[in-house]
């Protein structure tokens, strides 16, 4: 029966969707392969699973682990192939509010909403990134109970966040943003740890409370447009949803002297919108949903979180407020700078007095995210390249990170630092997967994560000069609180090792083959993309280079 | 330019060992415990050797290649990014590029990392493999080494501060790893962490560093990456650049090199990396990798040539004084440890101090315009580097010959003692195969170690012609001559002076507690020398450190300092000269202080050394003629004088030397009360405050919840009650608009 | 179009609602047709007269009211939709003299769509919430009572949906009263339906206790206004309000009352909870949408009819802080008793009040419009308008929706805890998910049809409170008219209401199953059918609601606002 | 004739004596005859208003308000008959099961 209802809405949805010029054939990359096929076909798998018993759902978890596999690596093969022009020619060097393989569909005309995606260089990466873990966080987790609904879940996952990504017009993405909450909340809430409740809740309706006043700065900023004509724009509202048309205003406005919507309502609009990211990101002081949440998340559910969601924060504070809002990214830049540096900061020492594995790791991301929040306050093409790079080098290792964390609760059957010592010799593998995990984490040259910071630092200091101290100090303090823990976990336990009681006396087994499988893809990755960085940086380059010129005006042609 | 230019494949020097890492690594997991494996492969030692020989003759070619031109070749550009110039207004795409940069400062480094690498790596297949604790492990090791190597390789090669710091770190990693290779030891991986840590403090202060130099330099650096050394070392850029910022710039990244060489006051690592696999990490540590810090101060080199005279002097001076205080202080520890890698480590940062002091001099000289002096005490420093890592690699390869002797003999003593119930295990009884108090009388039963021992000893003494000797005494002048310049370095130049007595104490009582006297316990009296490979370097490098006179004789403290000047005509000529300038120093002073500096050291260190750890061997025991007249001596000596040092031995100051000076208690007290107190403190505070606050909304709300819902109280009269204040309040609203 | 009263034209236009009447008129004659006969009076012949005595077997079937109740209500409501599809609605109005009684428009057309859609799937929801049963057999009590009042409670569910209508045709404020009387007169017997329960008599009682006062209230403010203006046709008080005395604000006062406890708007809301308490969820859930939808036709006529100022004039309606105060009261007050409420229908009723808040707010920036700045301020007002029939509409979706599915629960014991719920998704994932989708749609999640609402209200306030500063080029925010505040307070409101609707999910999807109620769910395929109608209303309304927002549109257009 | 301000004026004393007598008695017949009360309020006004305009469609509203009135009281009393069948008391202060 609901097969039959998702049936009537997708049928429906194709009535209401005609598009938007006639003339472009060209074929659609973006909406069916990349968004709606995982979402169509995870809702039509959860349908499917949800009708059956108990006994069956474990019958059914095994062909439905694979399907979703497959399935997952469709869209995986797609944005690789788009990465690579293996498809089609892609022009990735874009003008500022250029977007390749723009397409644009009427959704709901009487409010100028349309149905409109493409890709940049801001986006394409987080795209690919997505597409890229959701079939690794379905490997890394092969064996998860009731696999019957938990990959469909891990698809749609991913197919929201690719929306998000790919979304360029102000509802879609809100309707993306908040739509990746469902598949995380159940995510937490029916996998997760003993505290799964009260983190579902919470991280539920956090992000929910920042993002409803992200909402209300967006319909305002929508009002404040001026009215158009075309098939943009609504037809009982006269303005319009689009992205590209809110951009186009913002720079006309901004390239001569005046400023988009007056200096004041500029700063108001950009806190307002802001809020909803810096939450999401998270920035201290609105980070403490994320350790709740990482806690009780299952192994897959942190991947994704803290492998593309976080990111989201960041990837819409660099679409929206940011590029249209230049004079008030100059009035907050040294409030950006103290939240980043806060974050960064505290969010390192905290980690230093975390005895939980896995919070420790949560906590580490709220301290690279600071990263992200420097690279935009700097002020330089540099540091917002360092942004991106960071948020895909962060989006390859955390999600490591979380597996390894994940690995060790599911072995050890125990969080806590210390309750396992002389990992190296009961799980070697595991071990060797930590300690790079956890080097590629603190910024080690020649990993992914190394660019960013060394980016980022590099920006920081003509702006704000010796408070380059604290990020310095943080660099150590992070390596302090990763080694300290591998001394408690991979080392020591003398010759006989030290099994946590929580094992009862069985001997600790090294990690399953699925396990070694994730790991190693993302450990490969790692090191690609840190030594080559170029792949990515390349095309994060030429879009900071377009965005200084088409948003702060800066460089020139 | 031809396609073919050797340089174009200098790239895979540190390529080859990268590449090799994951190889042996995958290898060593697939293969682990097969005969094959274990007997022919050594474990992914032979894969080890033979890339590192590879590395080695490529480097010999390069080094040929290069010998007198510098080179430079691209490699891959790592990436581009953006970079807006506030002041034009441009934005300008930056590359960072990697590429190979050689010059001298490369070449005598080359040499070294390459070279000693591959004896490294001759001698563990010796030591590693015939240890059964490492049985099944040393693919680890090899791979770890070989990862260690690239980083040494690529830092010495790497043509922009950049990659020298990626390299740099990369060999951080593998020092960690390295010294964790027995993580199941809990000192092992408290050493790790330490000397991880340790140096990361540095590394973060070089990385400020290398920002600042990036931000000096970024307006003139063009497209080009601002590290690069085709830019930074520009005499024009170098000259637009605001001194005072680079002295700034450059006194940051000397933190790292102070981090990296184990110099106060990060010196606390070094002692403690001895945890590695006994002795090859201590000597990938002290014999190779701490020249890093040396190396990153002596490529500063240009800055303090090109900038404006006298700018950047209190660098100089600030380098010189950390060394000299290192200098006297790793001396003052050493003379207390019984440990004899613990020796060789203070050992080693002494040395490195020295060559700090020396490398200070030389910028001062270079930054007030004495190119010439600069010059010359340049080379003498880099020679000393050189002959320190000869020597020094000598030494604790020869130490670890003795501890691997006496944990074999040990094993057998106890083996004979009470029958074979532990096989394998011989950790049970505690007995210290690295304690010299164990010791003793070796040097009949154990001649090459011994021999080589001995002579590495006296280089490091700088016995008069012998390796150190010639590098030693141009430190020590080179200091007293900028001392004459400007009095501050009086300290420094006083320091390393008494150094070099202490220098000469502590290493004669190393030799002498070893080698010399009567076993000091039953398990010494079985050593005998057995393992096979590990003479082969020792032979090599002996030779390596008394061939040092003839480098000297090529000129070597010149040209190691510039290409361009003192190019050597005829060798004989050279020693000639070389002889000339030491003994008979036209100036009298510099003379005067040399014999000083020979007295100090030939005659007034060993003497108490002597005095106090020498003695005979055992009757029937009969050392090699060149060291019997020393042990004779020693007897001698250690007989007719009657020198009590249990006052000194009671002292407090004794007793703080034991403890290191404190600075590990002091670091650790930092570390453990403060920091983590803190971070405790904070973690508390997170959870109680900030998300105290988010939980004080909800409680609070549910408390509201509660209080307005009981206004709800299920009467229908309350309800039509409140349907007329409702309307009341309606009309109050109403009338007070209207 | 004018038509006379009883007139061709009349029969014409009002096609559906006679269709209604004649349901209702079937369902009182055809249980009760027998073999009875009529002795016509002074004569011994008798005449076959059908009506009473021995029933016949065919029409004395108890389940016959409700199919016939469904059918009428589905055919008038199929009526109603083809002609409001099509759009080209005629207004028809109906006079008597030089009164306007009714007038059909597409405003009106919009609500009765509404309102017999609500009480469409209320009462295919009671087909088997009050199931009816063959006369075979033994019988329980229950099921005795239930087949008694079978024809009782259809005829009263058409009653209610008659007075809706009226409601909504009414051009007189006196027709309006005497709709909501209808209506309401009908609902309070719904409510104290179930009286063999304690909960049900009490709901009951207050329920109508607490009505009574305030439709006398209102009744009152009603004569008050005819006092001071002669007439309660619309288009004349309307014309003559700019003129009104303090009477008439007095007048405006008592109105509001009457109309808001229909929206259930705080402090009038304090029967609402007891009454969806105690009434079986279905009718509870007509008490959420479609009477709620009845008040605010009121308060749209009462308020953006008559009592907007008009076009050009510098003021801001007299009722502006009044209305602005009540709405924040209201969704404040009911998002915070719903915090805590363990009552899941008790919660509902508060989320109900909550919503009341919002379209207060919404009708508050009606009001706010600085009338005289603009070129078109009914465009402003319509749109606000459209997005609170909008918001009315989909209400009938995700809020009836969430009411069937505790009819569901009711059907095998109570729903008044909030442990009923518990593993919900378990035994029937199906409904489970189906309920999750209300609760998030009751949130605002999008792309449910609940986001799609509040969006659109609060679009309207955030545009009413913006206007045509954008033409200014630069905009301070001190620029902005305070009902932006309003927008605030809906959003801050909407992330607090997040947390109980969240917390139904997860007991549903977390909790085990309480005693009693491990066994799979009642099926009745008729309420499961309008549960589902209502799942599919609620996702495709909001990933596309453009036609419905059109008709809100049109709806709203032609009130003539300003 | 009385001038219609005279009935106004007892129309807003009886409106206000009703409400008033809504919310402070107990008994529910009692509450009912105050809301009575009111609608007679209600009527009156009507009816006055009526005579002030010279219009007759006053005096249909009152009648029409007499008989919603008249709706009211039937509805009402056998609803409290119906409580006073589970409940056994006609006090609206006793009936108070469904609360908070």
């Amino acid at each position: 029966m609901l097969i039959g209802g998702l049936l009537i809405i997708v049928a429906g949805l194709m009535a209401f969707f005609p598009s938007m010029s006639d003339s472009d054939t060209s074929v659609d990359w973006i909406s069916l392969p990349l968004v709606g096929f995982p979402i169509i076909v995870s809702c039509i798998l959860l349908a499917f699973a949800s009708q059956e018993t108990r006994a069956r759902k474990e019958v059914i978890a095994v062909p439905i682990r694979l399907f979703t596999l497959v399935a997952s690596l469709i869209p995986l093969a797609i944005s690789t192939a788009l990465f690579f022009d293996w498809l089609i020619l892609v022009d990735w060097d874009l003008m500022y509010n250029e977007y390749a393989l723009e397409k644009e569909y009427v959704w709901i005309e009487s409010i100028g909403v349309s149905w409109h995606v493409g890709m940049d260089g801001l986006s394409f990466p987080m795209v690919w990134l997505t597409t890229f873990l959701v079939p690794i966080t379905i490997i890394t987790t092969w064996n998860e109970k009731d696999g019957a609904t938990y990959y469909p879940l891990l698809l749609m996952m991913g197919g929201a966040l690719i929306g998000v990504f790919v979304a360029l017009d102000l509802f879609l993405f809100y309707v993306f943003w908040e739509l990746t909450l469902i598949p995380m909340f159940f995510l937490i809430l029916k996998w997760g740890g003993k505290d799964r409740r009260y983190a579902a809740q919470k991280f539920f309706i956090y992000t929910f409370c920042a993002s409803v006043i992200m909402l209300l700065g967006l319909i305002t900023l929508y009002f404040l447009q001026p009215e158009g004509s075309g098939s943009q724009y609504g037809t009982v509202t006269g303005r319009t949803f689009d992205m590209t048309v809110l951009f186009s205003n913002a720079t006309a406005y901004n390239m001569g002297d005046s400023v988009f919507l007056g200096k004041d309502m500029q700063n108001i609009l950009f806190a307002m919108l802001m809020i909803g990211f810096l939450v999401k990101l998270p920035a201290v002081p609105f980070h403490t949903w994320l350790p709740d949440a990482h806690v009780q998340a299952p192994t897959g559910g942190s991947m994704l979180l803290a492998g593309v969601m976080l990111k989201m924060g960041a990837y819409g504070m660099l679409r929206i407020p940011i590029a249209i809002f230049p004079d008030a990214v100059v009035y907050y830049q040294d409030v950006i700078m103290a939240i980043g540096l806060i974050s960064l900061v505290w969010g390192s020492i905290v980690c230093l007095g975390q005895t939980n594995l896995k919070k420790m790791v949560a906590y580490s991301s709220v301290s690279h995210m600071g990263v992200i929040l420097l690279g935009i306050a700097s002020m330089q093409p540099i540091g917002y390249a360092a942004a991106l790079f960071m948020m895909f080098a962060h989006g390859i290792i955390s999600p490591m990170l979380f597996a390894v964390c994940g690995a060790f609760k599911h072995h050890y059957h125990s969080m806590e630092i210390g309750a396992m010592r002389g990992m190296a010799k009961w799980s070697p593998f595991l071990a060797v997967y930590m300690m790079f995990a956890w080097m590629a984490s603190l910024g080690l040259p020649l990993l992914a994560g190394f660019v960013a910071e060394l980016m980022v630092m590099i920006a920081f200091w003509p702006e704000y000069g010796w408070w380059i101290l604290l990020p310095g100090a943080v660099l150590a303090i992070t390596a302090a609180y990763y080694l300290w823990s591998m001394q408690r976990t991979i080392f020591e336990g003398g010759d006989e090792g030290q099994p946590p009681e929580s094992l009862n006396g069985e001997t600790p087994p090294d990690i399953t083959l699925s396990e070694n499988i994730g790991m190693i893809i993302l450990a490969i990755f790692t090191v690609i993309f840190g030594i080559f960085p170029f792949i990515a940086l390349g095309m994060m380059d030429q879009w900071t280079v377009a965005f200084f010129e088409g948003v702060f005006n800066l460089g020139g042609i | 330019m031809s396609g073919s230019e050797i340089i174009d494949y200098a790239v895979l020097i540190p390529l080859l060992p990268f590449l090799a890492f994951p190889v042996i690594l995958f290898l060593g997991r697939l293969f682990n415990g097969t005969p094959t494996w274990v007997k022919n492969v050594k474990e992914g030692g032979i894969i080890a050797l033979t890339v590192m020989g590879a590395s080695l003759v490529l480097a010999l070619l390069v080094i040929k290649e290069h010998m007198n031109k510098v080179g430079a070749a691209d490699v891959f550009t790592w990436f581009e990014s953006s970079w807006w110039n506030s002041e034009t207004g441009a934005i300008t795409t930056k590359v960072f590029g990697f590429g190979i940069y050689i010059d001298h400062l490369t070449v005598m480094l080359l040499f070294v990392a390459a070279f000693l690498c591959f004896l490294i790596n001759i001698f563990s297949i010796g030591y590693m493999n015939t240890d059964p604790i490492n049985d099944n492990r040393n693919h680890r090791f090899y791979a770890e080494f070989v990862l260690f190597c690239s980083g040494m390789l690529g830092m010495v090669l790497a043509d922009s501060f950049l990659w020298l710091f990626i390299f740099w770190e990369l060999m951080g990693l593998c020092s960690y790893l390295l010294i964790g290779f027995y993580y199941e030891r809990p000192s092992a991986a408290y050493a790790a962490k330490k000397a991880f840590l340790t140096t990361r403090v540095g590394d973060v202060f070089l990385v400020i560093g290398l920002v600042m130099l990036w931000n000096l330099f970024e307006p003139y650096a063009g497209s080009q990456g601002a590290l690069s050394y085709a830019v930074v070392f520009d005499p024009e850029k170098i000259a637009m650049v605001n001194p005072g910022d680079l002295q700034l710039a450059l006194g940051m990244m000397f933190i790292g090199a102070v981090g990296k060489s184990a110099q106060f006051p990060l010196h606390v690592w070094l002692p403690d990396a001895m945890e590695g696999p006994t002795p090859v990490s201590a000597l990938i540590h002290a014999a190779t990798m701490v020249n890093a810090g040396l190396y990153i101060v002596a490529r500063m080199f240009p800055f303090f040539m090109e900038a404006e005279l006298g700018a950047l002097s209190t660098l100089a001076i600030v380098i010189a004084v950390i060394g000299g205080i290192t200098a006297v202080m790793a001396a003052l520890i050493a003379f207390v440890q019984m440990d004899l890698k613990k020796v060789l480590a203070y050992s080693t940062m002494s040395q490195l101090a020295y060559i700090f002091t020396g490398l200070g001099s030389a910028l001062w000289l270079a930054n007030n315009g004495y190119d010439d002096l600069a010059a010359f005490a340049m080379g003498a420093s880099l020679f000393h580097l050189f002959n320190h890592a000869m020597a020094k690699g000598m030494l604790f390869m020869a130490s670890g010959s003795v501890i691997h002797e006496m944990h074999h003999a040990h094993h057998e003593v106890a083996h004979h003692g009470h029958d074979d119930d532990h096989h394998d295990d011989h950790h049970d009884d505690h007995f210290d195969a690295q304690s010299m108090e164990n010791m003793g009388g070796l040097a009949s039963r154990m001649p090459i170690t011994a021999t080589a021992m001995f002579v590495g000893s006296m280089s490091i003494i700088g016995i008069p012609l012998i390796g150190g000797f010639w590098s030693k005494e141009g430190i020590i002048a080179s200091a007293w001559k900028v001392a004459l310049k400007e009095p501050i370095f009086l300290l420094p130049a006083m320091l390393i002076l008494i150094g070099a007595g202490m220098t000469g104490f502590y290493m004669s009582r190393m030799w002498f507690m070893t080698f010399a006297g009567k076993p000091k316990t039953e398990v010494a009296e079985h050593v005998h020398e057995q393992t096979p490979w590990i003479p082969i370097p020792l032979v090599i490098l002996t030779f390596m450190t008394l061939s040092a006179v003839i480098l000297a004789g090529m000129h070597a403290g010149h040209w190691l300092g510039d290409f361009e000047s003192g190019h050597y005509s005829s060798f004989i000529d050279g020693i000639g000269y070389e002889m000339e300038h030491v003994f008979l120093n036209p100036d009298p002073f510099l003379m005067v202080l040399t014999y000083v500096a020979i007295g100090l050291s030939l005659v007034l260190g060993p003497s108490f050394a002597m005095a106090l750890y020498g003695g005979s061997l055992d009757g029937d025991q009969k050392a090699k003629p060149w060291m019997q007249w020393a042990i004779n001596l020693s007897a001698r000596v250690n007989k007719n004088s009657k020198f009590d040092n249990t006052a000194w031995a009671n002292s407090s100051l004794a007793t703080s030397l034991h403890k290191r000076l404190h600075f590990d208690d002091v670091y650790d007290a930092a570390m453990l009360k403060i920091v983590v107190g803190f971070a405790k403190l904070s973690a508390i505070f997170d959870t109680k405050f900030i998300d105290g606050v988010i939980k004080t909304i909800e409680s609070t709300s549910q408390e509201a919840s509660r209080r307005v819902r009981s206004l709800t109280t299920g009467s229908a009269r309350d309800y039509i009650m409140m349907t007329a204040l409702g309307t009341l309040v309606i009309f109050i609203l109403l009338w007070g608009v209207a | 179009m004018e038509v006379e009263v009883f007139s061709n034209d009349f029969w014409k236009a009002f096609a559906p609602e006679t269709i209604l009447i004649c349901g209702l008129l079937l369902i009182f004659i055809i249980p009760n047709l027998g073999n009875s006969k009529f002795r016509i009076p002074l004569t011994k012949v008798r005449v076959p007269w059908f009506l009473g005595g021995r029933r016949f077997k065919l029409t004395g079937s108890p389940a016959i009211p409700g199919i016939l109740a469904t059918g009428t209500l589905f055919t008038a409501l199929g009526m109603m939709v083809i002609e409001a599809i099509d759009g080209k609605m005629d207004t028809t109005t109906v006079v008597s003299g030089d009164i306007i009684i009714l007038q059909l428009d597409n405003f009106s057309r919009f609500f009765e769509i509404l309102f017999l859609a609500a009480v469409l799937l209320a009462s295919m929801a009671s087909l088997d919430r009050i199931p009816a049963h063959t006369f075979e057999g033994k019988k329980s009590l229950e099921e005795l009572y239930d087949n008694r009042r079978q024809a009782d409670f259809y005829i009263l569910m058409l009653t209610t949906a008659i007075g809706m209508c009226t409601v909504a045709l009414a051009q007189d404020l006196f027709v309006l009263f005497v709709g909501l009387e209808l209506a309401s007169l009908a609902t309070y017997v719904l409510v104290g339906f179930h009286k063999e329960s304690k909960s049900g008599a009490e709901s009951g009682v207050k329920y109508f206790i607490t009505g009574s006062v305030a439709s006398g209230v209102g009744l009152y403010g009603l004569s008050l206004l005819y006092l001071e203006f002669g007439s309660l046709q619309l288009h004349e008080i309307a014309a003559l309000w700019s003129e009104s005395s303090v009477l008439g604000l007095i007048a405006l006062g008592l109105v509001l009352v009457g109309f808001g406890f229909k929206v259930s708007a705080a402090p009038f809301h304090f029967a609402a909870p007891d009454a969806y308490a105690g009434a079986n969820s279905p009718v509870a859930g007509v008490l959420a949408t479609a009477s709620k939808a009845m008040g605010m036709i009121g308060l749209i006529r009462v308020l953006l009819v008559i009592a907007l100022p008009e076009t050009g004039e510098e003021e801001s309606a007299v009722w502006l802080y009044t209305l602005a105060t009540l709405s924040v009261i209201t969704m404040t007050w009911g998002n915070i008793a719903a915090l805590g409420s363990t009552n899941p229908k008790r919660m509902l009723a508060y989320s109900s009040v909550a919503h009341a808040g919002y379209m207060l707010a919404a009708m508050t920036a009606v009001g706010a419009w600085k009338w005289g700045e603009v070129d078109a301020p009914a465009d402003y007002a319509d749109t606000i308008v459209a997005a609170v029939l909008f918001h009315l509409f989909v209400l009938v979706a995700f809020k009836l929706g969430a009411f069937l599915v505790l009819g569901l629960l009711e059907m095998e014991g109570g729903a008044s805890r909030l442990s009923a719920l518990s593993g919900l998704a378990r035994r029937d994932p199906l409904i489970g998910t189906a309920m999750f989708v209300f609760m998030l749609a009751l949130a605002g999640v999008p792309p449910l049809a609940g986001f799609m609402s509040k969006f659109l209200v609060i679009a309207g306030i955030v545009s009413t409170s913006v206007g045509e500063l954008w033409m200014n080029g630069t905009v301070s925010f001190s620029d902005l008219h305070w009902v932006w505040w309003l927008a605030l307070a809906m959003f801050v409101n909407s992330a607090i209401s997040v947390f109980y609707y969240l917390r139904i999910g997860v007991v549903m999807f977390l909790d085990v199953p309480e005693e009693g109620r491990r066994k799979p769910l009642p099926y009745g395929a008729s309420i499961r059918m309008a549960i589902w109608i209502c799942l599919v209303a609620t996702i495709l309304l909001g990933l596309s609601g453009d036609t419905l927002i059109d008709m809100c549109y049109r709806a709203a257009d032609s009130l003539n606002l300003a | 004739m009385i001038d219609p301000a005279w009935v106004s004026g007892l129309a807003a004393i009886l409106f206000i004596i009703g409400l008033w007598g809504a919310f402070s008695r107990k008994n529910a017949i009692v509450v009912l005859m105050c809301i009575e009360l009111m609608l007679n309020a209600v009527n009156l006004q009507f009816v006055a208003a009526a005579t002030h305009w010279g219009d007759v469609t006053g005096w249909v509203y009152a009648v029409f308000a007499i008989a919603i009135a008249a709706a009211e009281v039937a509805i009402g009393l056998a609803i409290f008959l119906s409580m006073y069948g589970q409940h056994e008391t006609i006090s609206l202060d006793e009936v108070n099961l469904l609360k908070n």
